[in-house]
């Protein structure tokens, strides 16, 4: 089971804030395929995503009981 | 006094308590930027605003900001605080306290550290105009991330 | 509320006032720069300062600062207030408050303000150490001018 | 009559802030020849001056009832 924090638009486009899933030790490009494959008007391939705080490249393996969060282009400050 | 020198907060940011992180008997200059919002982006005005962050990545972000820093200016003391929820035109949506014994070095750090803001804090802007609404992100004002990677130094991934 | 943008005063500067000067709905940022007192200046232990002021000719410079500041960057707002008398150790000597749509204007138009405000404008400051005092001027940390003429810009002796 | 205006270590080794001397129509370069004669120790001739609180020249004339401040190296900020 891993966690997967959605934020800006995801978050209103998919309605909630975070989703647990059953994608243990898949990497965060496979998963990102996984995602618009379950929310076909969204898109993930290009998009930034962080591992347990971390920014995460797409090769990146997410174990169970980690945190996946996808990071839309920012605009703090 | 609040001593944790990097915050997100729901509640309006008092300027002079983000200030007080960085005195010190060595500073001879200590540089506050403030980030307001503003009513008209490209003609296009802007009722109000509402931020949203993934605080624990963003303070670790912070984090690393000012280590960053610290590697190039060591005399540098830094504090940020960031504002999330709804703000109105002219409400604080950052403060970046930055001291230095000399002031050139305060102005260079204090800009490094919110052009780096922009680059890798996770936070988010959602612009409520009179026509509609829209999270902020390369649409608008920021340069759209290379291919598959945010805009970051070597060695974050480590 | 005091909207004097120019001011010369005996007591501890509140930097929240000089900031609300600046403030507009058009700013995306504003940039307050702090002046504080350091302790050590080249090795050397500071014990407080006395700083003396030609008031009215020192508000006439900052207006002229403000001019010229307003022909290169046409969207900022400006207000200095410079504080005269004794002064501790990390006590404020001056603030410069500048706002503008974008930042990177807030930024070099309030080191333009502090780069011109150490050339024109007729503000003394005397140090007191351990072992004396002085009355610092190109002795210590100030460029010599050149012989018999500020250097400031043409036209301002028109 | 003019007005001379005396600040820092000006001010404390002469032991005045302002003094009214009867030195109309003379200019600046003048002047500060003429203070050089009453106070010895001290030099003006590279120093910065103003009248009526505006930067002038060596070779400006000042008038009846005109102030003169000498500006000496300046340390604000």
């Amino acid at each position: 089971m891993i966690h997967i924090l959605l934020f800006a638009h995801l978050q209103e486009a998919i309605g909630e804030a975070e989703l647990r899933v059953n994608l243990s030790d898949y990497t965060v490009g496979q998963i990102k395929g996984w995602m618009e494959k379950q929310y076909p008007m969204l898109s993930f391939q290009q998009m930034m995503a962080a591992v347990n705080e971390e920014f995460a490249t797409d090769e990146m393996i997410v174990n169970d009981g980690d945190t996946l969060a996808f990071i839309p282009p920012i605009s703090g400050g | 006094m609040n001593m944790q020198l990097f915050e997100i907060v729901d509640k309006p940011i008092d300027i002079e308590e983000v200030k007080q992180k960085v005195v010190s008997r060595d500073a001879g200059a200590i540089l506050l930027f403030i980030g307001t919002v503003r009513e008209f982006t490209k003609g296009k005005k802007t009722l109000h605003l509402e931020y949203q962050a993934y605080s624990p990545m963003a303070i670790k972000m912070f984090e690393q900001i000012s280590k960053e820093i610290e590697e190039r200016w060591p005399d540098v003391k830094i504090a940020i605080t960031h504002r999330v929820g709804h703000l109105d035109i002219s409400d604080i949506a950052v403060v970046i306290a930055v001291s230095s014994p000399h002031r050139k070095v305060a102005y260079e750090a204090n800009e490094y550290a919110i052009d780096r803001i922009k680059q890798i804090v996770p936070i988010w802007k959602k612009e409520f105009w009179e026509d509609g609404t829209e999270w902020i992100g390369d649409q608008l004002e920021n340069v759209p991330y290379p291919v598959g990677n945010p805009p970051i130094m070597k060695g974050e991934f480590s």
